[in-house]
């Protein structure tokens, strides 16, 4: 109790202030990319609240992929294509559709009503805040080195295809046989089960 | 201080981690939870690529590292969803709450 | 015997190896659980021989000079050391930790040689119960003990704090009564939360120490003291970063340091007080002080904290009630005495008033509630948490005999609470209930034990000639000097003690002989071995004091003029 | 041995300056210097005997009583006495060959306590005051430990008795010789505690026990005065004074320069004054060489400025002048209170508690409990005397303060007449000797309340040996009448036990005060004369008159009760049991509306006691629960004790018997030590007019002038001064009044013939239940202290229980999320403990299990938490 107060106060003081001037030149917007930026960042977040909060799961799912698009989205905004890229590939393509499907095999559509039950909400949100209080204090406070100028790089995918067979070698071949594990565990988990 | 710097991108991977952290302890619903489980990954990629955008290295390591993590993101889902298969096989259940049997 | 400390501190070590040892050994129950008392016996005998050494080679004629340093990195990249130093004030705790383990690890063999009343399967007496572990465990325990009360690195002490906590939480927990499983969590529960502000404290602290920005603050607000610790060596210029560093044991620099002597050079200088207010009024020195005080008001235990020990008492077996009583309640008063008041005094002082008051409430509150007791080792436990507030108050007073009151409290209370909860035990052992009034004139059959009752009993009331006397004597005489209200207070405990524990004697020992009890065997001598010794000692101290006032006086009354001198 | 070849060289000493000892004493009372004093090193083993004794007989008296026979148990007691009284004598000795001014013996065994200013030593000190307490105590205590011998001869505790015995006398020396605060209060709380445990030494009967616990209770209520008057003169003494110390010149110039840099500020006494020399460092520099030898600071001939517990620099302090230690502390107010006054109320408040005075009296009738001898030894001649000695020891603080002379002094008689009152009626003939303790002890109250501090000390004197005779007279009676202690159950004694029956009757006289031969008429007439003069030592010089015609009424009632007692014992017709033969055979001397309650029946002596607070009256002593069954006294009272039979080996039959010579002799001893006394006081007036040189002043007076030496002259400057021809009326009338209660008592109890009392206790029998019983302020007591008290406590301990345990175990998320966390801890890092240790880990392992829910989520918010609290920290220290 004593640390989540203290957390909560350390937002009041220190975050908010920090925040304040992003809400209050909201009002007069500079370049369109830079709107376009709020936008998508609005978009992701909204919907990651959707996941969040939603008492549907199949609700939770569809605002998982807006969450999951708008992610890639600001990849892009970060001028990492293949990333973006990847991502869509992969979750989109992959990781949601698994994602629904295990919805529709679980729980009967039948019902939207309360399918996505939720417990222990209240400390649920007080961790929120505190996590989103510090975090965000942590994100303006902190003195980061970067420079907004900096040259984008040219063919990320590329560098990356280089990267991968040279520096990371070790890690690309070992994400390889984690991803094999996973193919055989995934299969013998689900399979015997159905055999019987 | 309106440009998109480094602070709006964090804060933005700040909020989607909360999210995901608010899913996973609310949910009872097991598929529900893996749901925040992707959230919180994504929250950590966009600080990822953010930093590697705003301090670029030749090796474009964050980048590389995202990528890192959306396939064990995915390896991860697959096998989660095949245990909460497993789980609802048996205790035609998904409900995280009823499926404590750490719990003696 | 240059490593003399280390020794102190890791004798047990060596014993918890040998019974680990033991374990992959082939060898049957009993043979086994003989040889780990044995073991136990010997490393705490070892211990209690070494301490005594240790008194006798140190050297009490020196103010504030810290004896048998041992420092080595051990933690480069935090700068933490393995830093361990004795003055007066620590001698005299080692002496009765290393004194009250091995009474402890007496009281632990098995009680009754032959007629065992205690091998019926349901309720095995705890001597006989897994032996090796509950050796282990206490030879663990009194490592940490000796390694609190020699450390000098901040981080070292919270390592050694803690590790008195984890066995303790095993030995009330595996050992203990019916509501063992309670007992344990709450105590875990109520020292692991402090522990942590103690922890966030000691951090915070840290990373002030290389606060380059402060440290120059500090020497253009007040230079000469700024010169006074670079004179001094506390302070160094790094030569290669080019800022303010601490010498390391190799004689490297270290940018920040969790050593404690230079730490309260720092604290006394002011260091802390520089940092800008913090929340409400509140500086940061202040809310510093606030969690180490919580940490160690909860081992003291300060009044609204301390309803763990009740519990952990009553269900603790009779070993661990006196080394819980005799030294871990010690510990709390201790690391005020070398952490806040030394490092951090404005704070001290602005809170002083605060501290007489929880003393005085501990001191009459405590009282009240015990009169009420109707369980022995409840009474005891109420009424050494009574007795703790004495120190309270005497820290609080900040005057010399008020200090010295407080300290040598510590030891005398260490000596009769001890006293105390073993003579609890040996009626416990003989009648499996303490229900005060389930007894009733017993000391028509055992003489022998009443008389050592009426003793720790009449000890504790403060009676002048025994040891409690000497210390609420000094604790009262010294806060008299700045605090006499409080002082007039505390001492109508005088009046509530005698009263509790003449009621007592008289519910169980005088009166008509309770028939139940007509043939109660009298203590047998492994309990005269625990009960003697310390006896002696509360007479000894009740007429010669001096024994341990000058060995504590010289270093406290140092600590006191420097903590004053803010 | 050398102890002996020391005495041979004394006595030649004593012979040279015994001759000039007179004008020395009455110089050394004008000119004031530190307290000279010689160094010696045998006192210590006055107190050390007994100690020896104790030691002994409790650890190895049961021992020798199984294996040689309790004579040995007595032989090692009685033999300590003997040993310490002798080395007491030596010391007396000693001091009649000092020259007045220095008679002042000290015995530095080991210094105690240094602790900031606190100097505690453990060194022993006479001076005239305390050797007179000294010799009193080993005497008479010796003569009581042989008493004991017989009385206590068939009691299984044997031992057990004369180790507390020993214990007592040592705790009583420690007390008078002790020459600190700290160790006097050693003593003033050992005797406590060896009254408690000789009161409740037939512990078996519940009764006794809780007279016992009573009694140590009360009288530390009182300690809690004393201990704070104490801090409060400490302090006061402290202070910005401390860097003055060893400031004053030596003995030769002392009164020329009175160090002219000091200024007296009357300064009002709030504590939180910051002096600079209050800072240790300073106090440390000057306290050093003190703090090297504590002994030798003084002998240099400096007086030690500052707080201290010590008596001689105290004195010192106050007695010079040229300290300025006696304006300043007169200047002082605490809160408004003027300093002293509070200091000395504060202290007296001790004194009520052990010398048993309005309002702490209550404890002394209930001590009756005890053993005979305790109540003579412990409870008349020594212990409840102390208090008197604390302030005549402490004359020349309490003599500054008159409101504190004013308190002490009219407590004292009110407690003699309250007690007074309380002995006309009570039946016990032991209740009677309290009650009669305490009116007297208010008498000594009287005497140093109005600081005549040698009238006080000379009752004491006196009281120790009228009352110990009475009491041990008493003893010898209920022996006599095998235990039993109702006087309607006595009388014509005197055929059955001459001897005692004369010694009692000696001792009513002096404690009657009949003149000449009673050494209660000087003592108790000089305390009312000079009461009657002390003039503005009082706050009002009115309050002395008062006083006086207070004392005057009481020592007629004194005479009274006194006198009435000895002939309810001891004349007229036996009507003791004889058997079972009579019951209530002597009903017409029952007042018939106490009969009830309080006709001593056994039937009904249980609710008697219930009734008031005696303790039970019929009970055999070693059988305390055979008051339930049927006897009386006397044949079934014998059948309980066939081993009284033994060693007594006196006839049955119920018929009383005179005690053994060991206990008689003692009683003439006692009464011819009254009568040897009378020369310590005899009365100053008639030596003038007898033209005695030796009487010009009275031998005690003279031999104590040297303590009394700082208060004398402050007392009699203000003293009225009444005249000679005032002093011969006053002590007529005192005359008149002891003849009186004696003529009353004579005619309503002699022979047990008259019928007036139950016919004036019939007359008003309100007030005669409210005196039988004590005016009801024990009930008082129990209905609002001790009930509030237990109430309170249980109260608080239910709040213990369910308020604050409750608030900690509501703690409702915090709880979850540390019981979480623990639950993680458990799992994890316990349970690889778990298995590296071999067995008892299994079912551990179970209880863990039980701790942690299994729940993911409950984890992730330790964990979550956890980071963010470091992430916390980390921003918050940068």
């Amino acid at each position: 109790m004593v640390v989540v107060a203290f957390v909560f106060w350390i937002f009041v003081k220190e975050v908010l202030p920090g925040l304040a001037p992003v809400a209050t030149q909201g009002a007069e917007l500079a370049r369109p990319s830079d709107l376009l930026f709020y936008v998508i960042a609005a978009v992701s977040i909204v919907s990651g609240a959707g996941v969040a909060f939603s008492r549907s799961i199949i609700y939770a799912a569809l605002s998982l992929l807006g969450a999951l698009l708008g992610i890639g989205a600001l990849f892009i905004f970060l001028s990492a294509d293949y990333v973006a890229v990847s991502q869509l590939l992969i979750y989109i393509g992959g990781v949601l559709v698994l994602i629904l499907f295990a919805v529709m095999l679980t729980s009967k559509i039948g019902d939207k009503s309360h399918t996505n039950p939720s417990i222990g909400v209240l400390p649920g949100i007080g961790l929120t805040v505190a996590l989103i209080a510090v975090l965000g204090y942590v994100a303006t406070k902190t003195p980061w080195i970067s420079n907004p100028n900096a040259p984008n790089p040219a063919q990320t995918a590329r560098t990356i295809g280089d990267v991968f067979l040279k520096e990371y070698l070790l890690p690309f071949e070992v994400s390889s046989l984690v991803l094999l594990a996973t193919l055989i565990g995934a299969v013998v988990v689900a399979r015997k089960e159905i055999k019987e | 201080m309106l440009a998109p710097g480094l602070p709006h991108f964090l804060i933005v991977g700040a909020v989607l981690f909360a999210f995901g952290t608010y899913t996973v302890v609310t949910r009872t619903n097991a598929v529900g939870i893996l749901m925040g489980v992707e959230l919180i990954l994504n929250a950590a990629n966009v600080n990822f690529v953010a930093f590697n955008r705003f301090n670029p290295s030749p090796l474009l390591t964050g980048q590389v590292f995202s990528i890192f993590v959306i396939v064990l993101a995915a390896a991860e889902a697959a096998v989660a969803l095949a245990i909460v298969l497993a789980i609802f096989m048996t205790a035609k259940t998904i409900d995280a709450t009823q499926a404590d049997t750490l719990k003696e | 015997m240059d490593h003399l400390l280390s020794y102190i501190i890791f004798a047990p070590i060596a014993g918890v190896i040998a019974i680990g040892a033991s374990l992959a050994v082939p060898m049957d129950k009993p043979q086994r659980d003989q040889f780990s008392r044995w073991v136990a016996l010997i490393c705490a005998g070892v211990a209690f021989v070494l301490g005594l050494y240790l008194w006798v080679v140190y050297d009490g004629s020196t103010a504030g000079k810290i004896q048998f340093i041992e420092r080595a990195t051990w933690i480069p990249s935090l700068h933490i050391e393995y830093f361990v130093g004795v003055d007066g004030i620590s001698v005299s705790m080692v002496i009765l930790s290393t004194l009250i383990s091995f009474i402890a690890t007496i009281a632990s063999m098995p009680w009754w040689r032959g007629k065992d009343e205690h091998d019926d399967p349901e309720h095995p007496h705890f001597s006989v119960v897994k032996v090796p572990g509950y050796m282990i465990m206490l030879l663990i325990l009194q490592t940490g003990m000796s390694g609190t009360f020699a450390a000098l690195d901040m981080f070292l002490f919270f390592v050694f704090w803690e590790v008195m906590l984890l066995p303790m939480y095993f030995l009330i927990g595996i050992w203990g009564g019916p509501r063992k499983e309670y007992a344990a969590i709450k105590f875990f529960l109520y020292t692991l939360a402090g522990s942590v502000l103690l922890l966030l404290a000691i951090l915070a602290l840290y990373y002030r120490t290389g606060d380059q920005a402060l440290l120059q603050r500090l020497a253009t607000v007040n230079p000469e003291a700024f010169r006074r610790l670079v004179d001094a060596g506390t302070l160094a210029m790094d030569p290669q970063s080019h800022a303010w560093a601490y010498r390391m044991a190799e004689g490297g620099f270290a940018s920040n340091t969790f050593n404690m002597l230079t730490m309260a050079k720092l604290g006394q200088a002011g260091l802390f007080d520089l940092v800008g207010p913090f929340l409400a009024g509140i500086t940061f020195a202040k809310l510093m002080w606030i969690f180490m005080f919580i940490a160690f008001a909860v081992k003291v235990p300060m009044v609204p904290l301390h309803t763990w020990l009740p519990d952990a008492h009553v269900e603790a077996p009779t070993p661990i009630s006196v080394i819980l009583a005799g030294i871990l309640l010690k510990m709390g008063i201790y690391g005020m005495l070398r952490m806040n008041w030394p490092i951090l005094p404005a704070a001290t002082a602005s809170f002083a008033p605060a501290v007489s008051a929880f003393g005085v409430i501990n001191i009459v509150y405590a009282a009240m509630v015990t009169l009420a007791q109707t369980d022995l080792k409840k009474l005891i436990a109420y009424s050494s948490v009574s007795h703790m507030g004495f120190s309270l108050l005497g820290m609080a007073s900040m005057t010399e005999s008020g200090m010295s009151g407080a300290v040598l409290n510590l030891f005398t209370h260490g000596i009769i609470s001890p006293m105390l909860f073993l003579i609890v035990g040996v009626i416990y052992d003989r009648a499996h209930h303490r229900e005060i009034e389930g007894f009733g004139g017993i000391a028509k059959v055992v003489p022998e034990y009443t008389a050592l009752m009426g003793l720790a009993f009449f000890a504790s009331l403060g009676l002048p000639g025994l040891a409690g006397f000497i210390s609420e004597f000094l604790v009262l005489n010294g806060a008299f000097a700045n605090l006499p209200w409080h002082t007039a207070l505390s001492a109508v405990s005088v009046i509530i003690t005698a009263a509790y524990y003449l009621w007592t004697i008289q519910r169980v020992f005088l009166g008509n002989l309770n028939p139940k009890y007509a043939h109660l065997p009298d203590v047998n001598w492994r309990e005269r071995l625990t009960l003697y010794p310390l006896g002696a000692l509360a007479i000894l101290f009740g007429f010669y004091p001096n024994v341990m006032l000058r060995l504590i006086n010289t270093d406290l009354f140092a600590l006191v003029r420097s903590v004053k001198g803010v | 041995m050398e102890i002996l070849s020391q005495v041979k060289d004394l006595v030649l000493l004593a012979a040279q300056h015994g001759a000039e000892g007179a004008g020395e004493a009455l110089k050394h009372a004008e000119e004031l210097g530190p307290q000279k004093f010689v160094t010696v090193g045998y006192l210590w083993l006055i107190p050390f005997f007994p100690l020896l004794g104790f030691a002994t007989n409790a650890f190895a008296g049961h021992w020798i009583q199984r294996r040689f026979g309790k004579k040995y148990v007595s032989y090692i007691a009685v033999g300590a006495m003997v040993l310490s009284f002798a080395v007491a004598m030596v010391a007396l000795i000693q001091m009649l060959g000092l020259p007045p001014s220095d008679r002042y013996m000290v015995n530095f065994l080991w210094n105690m306590i240094t602790a900031g200013d606190i100097q505690a030593n453990l060194s022993f000190s006479l001076d005239p005051l305390s050797m007179m307490m000294t010799l009193i105590i080993t005497f008479i205590g010796g003569l009581i430990h042989w008493y004991s011998t017989g009385y206590m001869a068939d009691d299984p505790g044997y031992w057990r008795f004369f180790c507390y015995l020993n214990l007592f006398v040592f705790s009583m020396l420690l007390l008078v010789m002790g020459d600190n605060f700290v160790l006097m209060f050693f003593g003033w709380e050992g005797v406590g505690l060896c009254s408690y445990l000789l009161i409740g030494f037939w512990y078996e009967d519940i009764e006794k026990a809780k007279a016992a616990v009573k009694a140590f209770v009360t009288n530390r209520v009182g300690d809690f005065g004393f201990v704070l008057g104490l801090f409060l003169l400490f302090w006061a003494l402290g202070g910005s004074w401390v860097e003055r110390a060893n400031v004053i010149p030596p003995r030769e110039t002392r009164w020329a320069t009175a160090d002219p840099n000091y200024k007296p500020q009357a300064q009002s006494g709030t504590f939180y004054e910051k002096d600079p020399s209050l800072s240790p460092s300073k106090a440390a520099t000057t306290w050093e060489n003190y703090r090297r030898d504590p002994a030798s600071s003084a002998s240099k001939g400096g007086i030690r400025v500052g707080p201290t517990f010590t008596f001689r620099e105290l004195r010192d302090q106050l007695a010079v002048d040229a300290t300025g230690v006696r304006s300043r502390l007169t200047g002082m107010t605490f809160f408004g209170i003027p300093l002293l006054a509070l200091i000395g109320i504060l202290l007296f408040v001790g004194a009520t508690a052990k010398s048993a005075q309005i309002p702490l009296y209550v404890w002394l009738p209930d001590a009756m409990a005890g053993p005979t001898p305790v109540s003579a030894l412990i409870h008349a001649a020594t212990m409840v005397t102390a208090g008197v000695y604390m302030v005549a020891r402490l004359n020349f603080l309490f003599a500054l303060s008159t409101a504190a002379m004013t308190v002490i002094a009219l407590t004292g008689a009110a407690t003699a007449m309250f007690a007074a009152t309380i002995g006309f009626v009570q039946n016990d003939i032991k209740k009677v000797l309290a009650y009669s303790t305490v009116s007297q002890l208010g008498f000594m109250f009287i005497g140093v309340g109005v600081g005549a501090y040698w009238a006080g000390v000379y009752h004491l004197l006196t009281h120790a040996f009228f009352k110990a005779c009475l009491f041990l007279g008493s003893g010898s009676v209920i022996l006599g009448c095998h235990h039993e202690q109702d006087m309607r159950k006595m009388g014509g004694l005197k055929r059955f036990m001459p001897l005692t029956a004369k010694t009692y009757l000696y001792a009513c006289i002096a404690i009657a005060g009949f003149p000449i031969v009673s050494n209660g008429f000087f003592s108790k007439d000089e305390i009312l004369w000079k009461a009657f003069d002390s003039g503005s030592n009082m706050l009002d010089p009115s309050i002395g008159k008062l006083i006086w015609v207070v004392g005057w009424l009481t020592a007629c009632g004194t005479s009274f009760y006194m006198w009435r007692s000895y002939y309810m014992t001891f004349t007229g017709e036996y009507r003791g049991a004889r058997g079972e033969a009579h019951l209530g055979g002597h009903a017409p001397l029952l007042p018939a509306l106490v009969t009830g309650s309080l006709a001593s029946l056994p039937s009904s002596s249980v609710d008697a006691h219930r009734a008031s607070t005696d303790f039970p009256q019929v009970r055999g002593m070693r059988h305390p629960d055979s008051g339930a069954d049927p006897h009386a006294a006397g044949a079934a009272g014998h059948a309980d004790h066939p081993d009284h039979k033994a060693a007594e080996g006196h006839g049955h039959g119920g018929m009383p018997h005179e005690s053994p010579t060991s206990m008689t002799y003692v009683l003439v001893t006692l009464a011819i030590g009254c009568a040897a006394t009378i020369v310590l006081g005899f009365w100053a007036p008639l030596g003038h007019l007898l033209h005695i040189d030796w009487m010009q002043e009275p031998m005690l007076e003279r031999w104590l002038s040297p303590t009394f030496a700082p208060s004398r002259e402050l007392v009699e400057s203000r003293g009225a001064a009444s005249g000679t021809f005032w002093e011969w009326l006053l002590m007529f009338a005192s005359i008149g009044v002891a003849f009186a209660g004696w003529l009353i008592a004579r005619a309503f109890y002699k022979d047990a013939k008259s019928t007036v009392p139950e016919k004036l206790a019939a007359a008003f029998p309100g007030l005669y239940r409210v005196v039988y019983n004590k005016y009801y302020v024990d009930e008082l007591y129990q209905a609002t202290v001790l009930r509030g008290t237990s109430i309170l406590a249980k109260a608080l301990a239910v709040f213990d229980n369910v308020v604050i345990d409750g608030i900690v175990n509501a703690v409702a998320v915090a709880g979850r999320f540390v019981a979480n966390i623990d639950g993680a801890i458990d799992k994890y890092l316990v349970d690889g403990a778990v298995n590296a240790l071999a067995e008892g880990i299994v079912e551990l392992g179970g209880r863990f299990r039980r701790l942690q829910t299994g729940r993911i989520q409950n984890y992730l918010y330790a964990a979550v938490l956890g980071a963010l609290l470091v992430i916390g920290i980390n921003f918050l220290v940068h």
